[in-house]
């Protein structure tokens, strides 16, 4: 009972003997044994708010899928190291199963250019995804994520501290709260200087009981501010299911109150997705005020690293560390799987004559090759230099070491 | 008597409070109240107490510090457990708020709660953001709060029974890299006073003081150096505030040679209140100091366990400082 | 234009050669040229949301009457003092305008038994309205406000910190924002041991845009606490009309968004404020959960203190201390005396009959009498006594003073 | 040179950074950043900048700070003034992400930024909440940010200037009680650097230390013991993070006798980091402490003038420590 336009992909998969890299997700979906195609396809025409996708050069439709399939292949390449090397040292909050929130958004936005025009993105614990799609380079990431003194933040931060300001991703926050009022702070410095760069803050459903949610909503109502706050509800704040803390089922509810024009989308779909960005992008740019996404989405893997997952496969299962108030069913995820961003993102784009099955295995393969040379230049990388911690606390010489007394 | 582990040893004092007092609550935020210990019932306040009295909240440590304040002021005993990550949330409701209700109103305002504030420190690679054990500086130097931290499951236990029973506002930081350690721990109430330290070794040549997460270091160190002959006074604060003074100024006043180390950044660290209130009693004494350096921990490994402090660092600094 | 039932009391005062009180207040109507009472007919009718107060008994109505009153009295006199004698060290965030607001919801709140069975209140920097409506002894809280040792709270607090939780007068507070969130603690309190208690938080509209303004309503709507939220829009905070930091016109509409009920209502006029805080109240001890009343209302004095004021005259005018943002114009205050909470309380009994003229003014008389040898009684009172300054830090015992080294 | 008030020379350099910076912004909540001087022109930000840049906010001094801090992220200089009230509701923002972005970072982030933080504490009657010169110690334990604190008009538009241009982030305390205070004060820009100490008074007797609000009572105190022929080393150490230790430390090395001055609470007042690394640095000197009790401000002008030091506390301490 697969609707014509999911089918192409599936066939071409089955078809193509290099084809092996879906095939776990589809044993899934199959034993599962119902498709959720038609709710997918109901929900796109209830949420299809823009025709800005549609209207796009193939090249920059094909760079979207480019940006899903290289979160994914990140993202799953590391939680296999995580499984199977034990020396690796990485770790992270897998973005996987959310692409479609990052690679639509950023693709929205303006990437390339001096500081002082491009977009600004502020991430969460759960960088991964935004910062590829903003164009943080690959490498320098993975050998950050690795403590490497090569890397990205030349292993100060590490996963949830990675910043590029050169791409204009300011970048990963520990904490959930003030990320959201650091970003209407930037949109604000950028109003005060007549700039008309957008800034974007992307969120879980966790940061909507924060206060600083209201903060952060409020001022940027009150002096309108160039701001999206893209919440992606992948419904866990850890291992808390997001009514706990929100009383309302759309958390775009929220943002409305406030006066900000939000929209609900299919977290899945990065066209979805594109299409209100792109509304509210060019609202924000033209002085019109902030603008709010909420995102339904789902993370494959659990909140940290990749407990319950197994090398090879995509998604982690069962696991259940505590006796917690609210945890994940397991048939939850696997009715999130089958929805999933790649298959959508590729159906579409074989559905509009954008690529073909071929050209979609040849991307993903590229994409393999590419993130596989990324961890491997990583672990190359030399560690740091332990003196070094006392760096980069002021913007100039170093502090004293005080721990030998 | 049983061995135990830290965690479950303070849930073992939090569950019979709550027993003997169907008013108390308990506030938590991703670190569900459950904990079990080998031989032992499995501990779990949220199914025990249920979820009037024990509440799941959102992330919103401010929210939890408050309400535990109101379920006090209201009569209510209460405790709020505050993961590390927010640790700083609710610094302002705690320095001016708890800390003040009761001498504003010139008495009349009560507080008996628990601010269960974890903090790390102990894990290379996480950094930043996620360690954060400069905080006890700040909690430590407001009035009208009394701050402990332990550094083993005995006195994890007692000091949790006696800041539950604390008429007093009790920040009790939760030192998380420790909450694993495990010793024989009583099974019935006990209560370790919120306002003594503790002797951990006696010797004439050099105090040593520290607390929580610096104690393991220190008896690390103390073990060597009392092996080369070296006598150590290695002296637990427990409670930052009010500090008991007497303890370690005695402790000087025959040593001699104060040697102080913290986790916390350098700066305003603990161990400056220590060296300063002996200076101002002792005379002729020596004086050091080990502590995190003034700078934010790095995630990098190599960095991060260069600039902590550990046994070795101590050791080498008590020589220095004796010989 | 007059219409009737405001002519008996105005009539009355001018035929009782007793009445001066209220001539002040009279002489500026008059010259301000147009009466407000039609608008003030069509509010009342408008947000006549119920008709509890309708069916209270007589005693109880006079006795809101009375404490309206004894509010403006305490005021003035206060006023006065710190206008006329330089001796004299108290000082008040004056509450004068806004007494239906204290007036009327403490009526509808449980004020006497054992502290486990009352309601809570909690207040602000702008407190003695609110203390005196929930039942604090006046001579003490006067005592207080002048640094007694006899004070109610020994002169350690003074008028931003009262607190007598004997009468469930949890207290004021120095800080906007963390107040509500307190409150909403000692609700879960309250929900948590099976009372039937509601706690209060009377607030400014200041207390919108602050952090805690969230924190408070989402786990009030979350947890279904015992917590009513009364919001006195008095148009400013400090020096700044409340448009500065929030989008809504009704700040109710902020609590509506979390699915809690609010109402709105004349805060000039107490039986409207009284009719709905009932309403919330039911609805808290019967279980029910939240509720939000914002009582538009003004102040008759400036934020702090008597500047503008002069002995004997009611209200503050024409203080601009600094070239300030937003500071009110002298014409709004005008215009919101003429709908003065006194007035309106007095001519609604008389209308009700419930009181006539006459006895109005006893009780007038007799009010003004009372804190007349109030603020005498906490002028005779002792200093405090230095060394006291080191006690009730903690329950027990004192500090070591380090002030001598 | 005229003769200034501290606000009207802050405001100056202000306006000055602002007219060099069209990018730069201030943002304000109650105290309207307006000040006037005999013979100056009115200074009115707001009007002069407009309210794009100059902004009146709501009552979110956590917002304030955040928001500036992400100018600062954005490229943009910024500074926020928070009165005194909110001066603990930033400490979070400002301690976990001002203090450690760059760090953590590894040098990416710049946040030249200032926090203005009104603190208080010379008002008898207003205490309790409203009396918050404590929060110096929070604010200087804090890595990665520089925490100065100016007692005169002169070194408040030098440091105003020097924060303004720094690129790191500045916590500048400001002491409400001070700002009437008026001196002679350039009318062009110039720095006071953030790292020095000023020696005020030389002498070799004793060393006394203070900083900010405690500075003009020191002086007092230095003035009559000088007068009775007692050498007086007074130090104002402006800053508190990176603290000047060399210039304490000389003194007290000469001197051999260190009285510290602080309205901060006693427990681990910036007077206890002084003594400490004095300790750690001289040997055989003789120390003591005169700070506000481990109390909340009362009310009563009886209790609360009691409590505060005073040039007589400090004169009579210096005596015994010299005696
Ligand atoms: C202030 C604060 N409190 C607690 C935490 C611990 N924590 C880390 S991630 C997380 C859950 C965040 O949930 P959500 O915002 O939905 O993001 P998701 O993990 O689902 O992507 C929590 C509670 C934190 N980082 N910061
Ligand atoms: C956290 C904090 N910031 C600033 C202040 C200073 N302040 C005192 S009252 C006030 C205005 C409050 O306005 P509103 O809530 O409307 O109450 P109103 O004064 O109108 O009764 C402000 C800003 C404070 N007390 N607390
Ligand atoms: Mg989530
Ligand atoms: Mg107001």
């Amino acid at each position: 009972m697969r609707p014509e336009r999911d089918l192409a992909p599936a066939e071409a998969r089955q078809a193509d003997p290099t084809a092996t890299s879906r095939r776990g997700f589809l044993r899934i979906a199959g034993l599962a044994g119902v498709s959720l195609s038609l709710v997918s396809a109901a929900r796109r025409a209830e949420a299809d708010i823009g025709f800005f996708a549609k209207d796009l050069p193939d090249d920059k439709l094909t760079a979207m899928f480019r940006t899903i399939l290289r979160i994914r292949w990140h993202e799953r390449t590391m939680a296999d190291k995580m499984l199977s090397d034990p020396d690796y040292r990485g770790y992270n909050h897998f973005y996987a199963g959310q692409e479609a929130v990052a690679a639509g958004a950023c693709a929205a936005l303006r990437n390339e250019g001096p500081f002082e025009q491009i977009d600004l993105v502020y991430s969460t614990h759960r960088p991964t995804g935004h910062a590829i799609a903003k164009g943080v380079d690959l490498k320098k990431m993975c050998a950050e994520n690795d403590f490497r003194a090569t890397g990205l933040n030349g292993g100060y931060g590490a996963q949830m501290h990675l910043s590029d300001p050169a791409v204009g991703f300011i970048g990963a926050d520990g904490m959930i709260g003030p990320g959201p009022v650091l970003a209407t702070g930037s949109a604000f410095a950028i109003r005060a200087r007549g700039s008309d760069q957008v800034v974007v803050f992307f969120g879980g459903d966790g940061t909507y009981a924060t206060p600083h949610f209201h903060s952060a909503l409020n001022n940027a109502r009150l002096l309108d501010l160039p701001f999206i706050y893209v919440l992606e509800n992948n419904l866990y704040h850890q291992y808390a299911h997001y009514s706990f803390s929100c009383p309302h089922t759309d958390i775009a509810e929220a943002a409305r109150a406030y006066g900000i024009p939000a929209r609900v989308v299919d977290g899945q779909d990065v066209f979805q997705v594109y299409n209100a960005m792109h509304e509210a992008v060019e609202r924000a740019r033209a002085g019109g005020g902030p603008g709010f996404i909420e995102a339904k989405t789902y993370r494959y893997y659990n909140h940290w690293g990749a407990p319950g997952a197994k090398v090879g496969e995509l998604g982690a299962f069962g696991y259940d560390p505590l006796a917690i108030s609210s945890f994940r069913p397991e048939r939850e995820l696997r009715s999130w799987m089958q929805r999933d961003p790649v298959d959508i993102a590729r159906a579409t784009l074989i559905d509009w004559g954008v690529l073909d099955a071929a050209r979609a295995e040849a991307i993903e393969a590229e994409v393999r090759a590419e993130v596989a040379e990324a961890f491997a230049w990583a672990a190359r990388q030399p560690l740091c230099n332990p003196e070094d911690g006392l760096r980069h606390v002021f913007a100039e010489g170093t502090v004293i070491a005080r721990q030998f007394g | 008597m049983t061995e135990k582990s830290w965690m479950y040893a303070v849930l073992e004092a939090v569950q019979a409070e709550m027993r003997a007092d169907p008013a108390m609550t308990w506030i938590f935020e991703l670190t569900p109240p459950v904990a079990s210990n080998p031989g032992m019932p499995v501990i779990n306040l949220e199914t025990e107490f249920g979820r009037r009295r024990v509440v799941n909240t959102g992330i919103d440590e401010m929210w939890m510090a408050a309400a535990v304040t109101g379920a006090g002021l209201a009569g209510s005993r209460a405790a709020t457990y505050i993961p590390y990550q927010g640790a700083g949330m609710p610094f302002q409701i705690i320095q001016n708020h708890a800390g003040k209700l009761r001498h504003m109103t010139g008495g009349k305002a009560s507080i008996p709660v628990v601010y269960v504030i974890e903090l790390t420190g102990q894990t290379p690679g996480f950094a930043g953001q996620h360690s954060d054990y400069e905080l006890d500086t700040a909690y430590a130097h407001i009035a009208g709060v009394r701050t402990v931290v332990p550094s083993t499951p005995y006195d994890a236990k007692g000091l949790m029974h006696a800041a539950l029973r604390s008429p007093d506002p009790v920040v009790y930081l939760y030192p998380a890299g420790l909450r694993m350690l495990t010793e024989e721990v009583p099974d019935e109430p006990y209560e370790v006073p919120l306002d003594k330290a503790a002797v951990r070794t006696a010797g004439g040549d050099i105090t040593i003081v520290s607390s929580g997460p610096g104690m393991p270091v220190v008896m690390e160190a103390a073990a060597r150096l009392q092996a080369e002959g070296v006598g150590v006074e290695a002296i637990d604060l427990r409670a930052l505030k009010e500090m008991d003074t007497e303890t370690f100024v005695n402790s000087v006043a025959k040593t001699r040679r104060l040697l102080t180390v913290d986790m916390s950044y350098y700066t305003l660290c603990p161990g400056a209140e220590v060296i300063a209130r002996t200076a101002e009693n002792v005379e002729g004494a020596r004086y050091k100091r080990i502590a995190f350096p003034d700078a934010p921990p790095p995630a990098s490994p190599e960095m991060f366990l260069w600039m902590r402090p550990n046994a070795d660092h101590v050791v080498a600094a008590a020589k220095r400082l004796i010989g």
